[in-house]
């Protein structure tokens, strides 16, 4: 499992951001990037199969547990090793490391109850079959994709 | 059922002193007396001993002990005393005879070949080598007998066992063939055994057994294992009138513990 | 099953002064601690909590006290709140409760009822710092008579003399198995016994083999009724055997070290399976009798060539005089006597508790039985069981003792804070414990110097208190009950003290 | 106090981050990161338990000794030159990875990294909305 993002979607509001700093006391796990004027992308951790952070961890606070990759406060150190690992720059450290933990203990992540373009969703099929359908309404509609 | 033990004067395989092999007449020695001449065999560089008139002498092979671990192997003629090859290590002993209680006393590396039957206490926290007892044995053998990573030590007895056998087994293999064909009447056997492995010839009722032990028949991999320690009992004693495939023609039982720790449960953490 | 039992200690943190540092949390290995990082301060949960004081002593801040907690059971003199828990705690497994460390139930402290002479005007007394004072102890069987002749000047003894350990102070280190502790623990006492010229004693755990040539001329190994680790190597590298029957803390019960406590590096040297239970039953199963015993320490000597004293140790309990003068007679050239407040690492609290008899009285019972029976030279005591400070041993060599054996005292040299949490085996101050995280915290170096330090301490105490007697060597102390006055004892226990009251 | 093996430390921080007194010391400029063990009374050990090289190891206290000291000098991003990690941090984590992955994203550093990811994604409509204009 984890947080995906339709892109076209997002609007670039940055409240995934906010609502992930306000749930993680003040350290949030997201970062919206803009691509020159025209896109903004959140990335969020992938929860890769392979996680390159777990692999690196040395005291095992960063494990795969199932299909995620968790998170263990007691164990880390602040090491950073984790944070030079991944490939997608999600996991830094500041103290201790901070990585998404998909808001262990509620159930649905923050950032996605809170997106208010409806771009983040945990369910893969979900957010394909939205993509597609506006694809399919934008050629219905004559124009060009 | 076989018929074992028949001798004929003539054909027991006797002591091979002959050439080489250092005698020691033990007929007016004490125990202590005898070890030290041992002792002394082996330190100035005898390899092979041969002891006559052995009467209930105590701690045959246990003084033999160097850092640099000469091996002997020693023939004992007569009847072996107390805590024959106790602390054994590495040297190979045959008794022509009895052995009293204790042969194999925490012994650790080696070989006791008995052509006879041995007393209670047999093989007692035995660590490594093998112990070959061609009649029957007393009480409590194999008890907490024990095995670490390459040293499993095995314990073959050709007549029957009395109770407590196995008790607080940890591990190693214990064979009983019980040849004069009597029936196992042995109780409380494996009792709080938590590893190794038990193989009596025949069968065993569930009350014969502790609690820890599961009952099974032996399988194949099993028969493999005896096979190996059958071929090498019979080559020990030629005088048993009986073949490998006799004895392993008929079912052989094998027990097993129920847990690595038997007492798990019984504390409140 | 929900708990209804209350968490034994308060766990207060001073919120102004806690820097969140997560010093204690990591310190802490049953988990009381935890950082949350949304508000970056820590929390305890107190039901986990052990009492050993690993995060007050460490925390930079002093911010943390571990304390009793406040809260009661209604008062009652038959319930007491330890009663009830315990209850509580068997009603919600249905096990046998453990413990650990030795008795803390108030028995009487026979030490503390006994006090010692010294010297004034007629007898002057000596001046350690000048005069030379003797603790040099042998251990072991002494000859009846001595046969010597003299020819020429030469000196020559003609009796076969049995062989003696020489401590150079009368306190040896207690048995305690690798495997019940950890390996740094298990090192740092060899390591010091080595440094202060005495013994330290495996326990029934063997000794690691890269052991055994550096500390082996330090080492008793002893023989258990698991007999783990015993090969002849292992018998002949140490200095003396000794032959474990009883422990003061379970008289009359074996052990069992538990399966997830067998590491790879113990299993190997108790040479068994690793992850098994490690049971040692409760009798050696082939001693059922005084001649059985006879025919061990006989084969123990044989296999050691007779070249190392023999030692026994038992339990003190209600009839073990006579027990022990069987045990001389069966050929034991030492007789260790565990007393009634003897540590260990698990046992049920039932048998810790209430089970034997206290060490004093032991010491003093046993020495006056194998005097009277004209044996008492013919093997040495040492005392063990609840033995805090050099005056205890001052006291337990008047009363009888040749030497003494100390195990808690050690351990709380080490750091131990007698938290009774051995038998989980997750002690934070990396004593009892085979987690190679938490035994790493044991500086073997570090360790060692404080036990050594504690020992001469000791036996510069001891030889100011000899001085203050007027005697200037502990042979002289031996036994001599004179220098002893007991303070608020009944008649029956001055009796079998063998002392006078104070004033008398 | 603690002696360090200068040919293990990576310079991850690790002890300094654990230290619940501060007594080890880090200074970092933009070519070298510094990290000074002051002579502690402690006997804690949490930095030595808790550091991923084993570099550390309690030892009794020693007045004359001097308090060690390594300094690393910091590797630079591939693409944007800012100083991010030391060398044996890289050479670490390089190893710690499977082979199959071929990280050459571990001489990156992590913002050039999450940069570098937010246009792979977006790159696509990117090209699609530039050339809608």
């Amino acid at each position: 499992m984890a947080v995906y993002v339709d892109i076209g979607r997002c609007i670039g509001c940055r409240s995934c951001e906010v609502a992930c700093e306000r749930v993680h006391g003040g350290r949030g796990h997201v970062h919206v990037h803009f691509v020159g004027d025209f896109a903004s992308v959140p990335i969020f951790c992938h929860h890769c199969e392979e996680a390159s952070c777990a692999a690196a961890c040395f005291s095992g606070a960063l494990h795969k547990e199932g299909d995620r990759t968790a998170f263990d406060v007691e164990k880390c150190t602040g090491c950073g090793l984790c944070n030079l690992a991944c490939p997608f720059g999600v996991v830094w450290t500041e103290k201790i490391a901070h990585k998404c933990d998909l808001c262990e203990g509620r159930p649905e992540p923050t950032c996605v109850t809170t997106c208010p373009a409806n771009a983040l969703s945990t369910d893969l099929d979900l957010l394909s079959c939205r993509a597609r359908s506006r694809e399919a309404r934008a050629i219905a509609m004559g124009g060009r994709r | 059922m076989a018929k074992a033990f028949v001798l004929e004067p003539g054909v027991r395989a006797g002591p091979s002193g002959g050439m080489g092999a250092a005698v020691i007449d033990a007929a007016s020695l004490e125990t202590r007396e005898l070890n030290d001449r041992l002792r002394e065999l082996m330190l100035s560089g005898a390899r092979r001993v041969q002891i006559s008139n052995v009467c209930g002498q105590r701690y045959i092979g246990t003084r033999l002990y160097t850092p640099e671990r000469l091996k002997m192997e020693i023939e004992v003629l007569g009847t072996a005393g107390n805590d024959l090859a106790a602390f054994l290590s590495g040297h190979k002993i045959t008794v022509h005879g009895n052995a009293q209680d204790g042969v194999g006393n925490t012994m650790d590396s080696g070989e006791v070949i008995v052509r006879g039957r041995a007393g209670d206490v047999l093989g007692f926290s035995m660590r490594g080598g093998e112990i070959y007892i061609r009649d029957g044995c007393g009480y409590r053998a194999a008890l907490h007998m024990k095995e670490y990573q390459g040293k499993r030590p095995v314990l073959v007895v050709g007549g029957g066992c009395q109770d407590f056998l196995g008790e607080y087994m940890a591990g190693g293999v214990v064979i009983v063939l019980d040849l004069e064909g009597e029936i196992h009447d042995a109780s409380f056997i494996g009792t709080g055994m938590h590893g190794g492995v038990i193989y009596l010839r025949g069968t065993v009722e569930g009350s014969q057994v502790g609690d820890q032990v599961d009952i099974s028949p032996a399988e194949e991999a099993d028969m493999e294992v005896l096979e190996v320690y059958v071929s090498r009992f019979l080559e020990r004693f030629p005088e048993v009138e009986t073949t490998k495939e006799e004895i392993l023609a008929s079912p052989f039982t094998r027990l097993t513990p129920r847990s690595k720790r038997p007492y798990g449960g019984l504390y409140a953490y | 099953m929900r708990s209804f039992v209350f968490p034994e200690f308060s766990i207060i943190r001073d919120e102004e002064r806690c820097g969140s540092c997560r010093g204690c949390e990591r310190q802490c290995a049953f988990g009381v601690h935890t950082y949350d990082p949304v508000t970056d301060r820590l929390t305890s949960d107190e039901q986990k909590c052990a009492g050993c004081q690993r995060c007050a002593i460490f925390c930079p801040e002093k911010a943390i006290v571990v304390r009793p907690s406040p809260s009661f059971y209604r008062p009652n003199a038959s319930w007491s709140r330890e009663k009830i828990e315990d209850l509580k705690r068997q009603a919600e497994t249905g096990g046998v409760l453990l413990t650990g460390c030795g008795s803390d139930k108030p028995f009487r402290i026979y030490w503390d009822h006994i006090v010692l002479n010294a010297s004034q005007v007629t007898n002057p007394s000596i001046d350690p710092l000048r005069e030379p004072m003797e603790l040099r102890t042998f251990l072991g069987r002494k000859p009846d008579m001595l046969d010597i002749r003299a020819e020429d000047g030469d000196v020559e003894i003609r009796t076969e003399i049995s062989p003696n350990l020489t401590v150079e102070t009368p306190i040896l280190f207690s048995a305690m198995s690798y495997g019940a502790i950890s390996y740094n623990a298990f090192r740092s006492l060899a390591t010091a016994a080595c440094r202060s010229g005495t013994y330290f004693n495996t326990g029934e755990g063997g000794l690691p083999r890269e052991m055994r040539d550096e500390f082996g001329r330090c080492a008793i190994v002893q023989v258990a009724s698991g007999r783990f680790g015993i090969d002849a190597e292992y018998l002949n590298c140490a200095q003396a055997v000794e032959i474990k029957v009883g422990q003061g803390a379970k008289p009359g019960i074996g052990g069992h070290l538990p399966g997830e406590k067998v590491s790879l590096a113990v299993a190997e040297t108790r040479m068994i399976p690793q992850g098994t239970d490690a049971i040692s039953p409760a009798p050696h199963h082939d001693i059922y009798s005084i001649e059985d015993l006879s025919t061990l320490i006989t084969a123990l000597k044989e296999v050691t060539n007779y070249e190392k004293p023999i030692s026994v140790k038992i339990a003190a309990v209600h009839n073990f005089a006579a027990i022990a003068s069987g045990i001389v007679r069966a050929g034991a050239d030492i007789i260790a006597i565990d007393g009634l407040r003897g540590g260990t690492g698990a046992a049920p609290k039932a048998i810790r508790d209430n089970v034997g008899i206290p060490t004093e009285l032991a010491i003093s019972s046993l020495d006056r039985r194998l005097r009277e029976e004209g044996i008492r030279n013919q093997c040495s005591i040492i005392a063990a069981g609840g033995i805090r400070c050099s005056s205890d041993v001052v006291k337990a060599i008047a009363l009888g003792a040749d030497a003494v054996y100390i195990g808690s005292a050690a351990l709380i040299a080490m750091g131990c804070t007698l938290c009774q949490k051995c038998y989980t085996g997750k002690c934070n101050w990396g004593i009892c414990t085979q987690d190679p995280r938490l035994s790493g915290r044991l500086n073997v170096e570090i360790a060692s110097t404080r036990l050594s330090n504690l020992i001469s301490a000791w036996s510069h105490e001891i030889r100011e208190m000899l001085g203050g007697m007027g005697i200037n060597a502990l042979e002289s102390l031996r036994g001599n009950r004179d220098h002893l006055r007991g303070v608020g004892l009944y008649e029956w226990e001055l009796d079998v003290l063998g002392i006078k009251g104070a004033g008398e | 106090m603690i002696r360090v093996d200068p040919r293990l430390c990576i310079g991850c921080l690790s002890c300094s981050n654990v230290c619940p007194r501060q007594n080890i010391i880090r200074t970092q400029t933009e070519e070298e990161r510094r990290i000074r063990w002051k002579r502690c009374r402690e006997e804690c050990d949490l930095c030595v338990e808790l550091c991923p090289a084993g570099a550390l190891t309690l030892v009794p206290i020693d007045e004359s000794a001097p308090e060690p000291e390594v300094s690393f000098p910091l590797v630079g991003c591939r693409i944007c030159g800012r100083s991010y990690a030391t060398e044996p941090m890289l050479l670490r984590v390089e190893a710690a990875l499977p082979k199959s992955q071929s990280p050459e994203w571990v001489r990156i550093c992590p913002t050039c990294r999450r940069t570098a990811e937010a246009e792979r994604a977006t790159g696509d409509m990117v090209a699609a909305r530039r050339r809608r204009g």
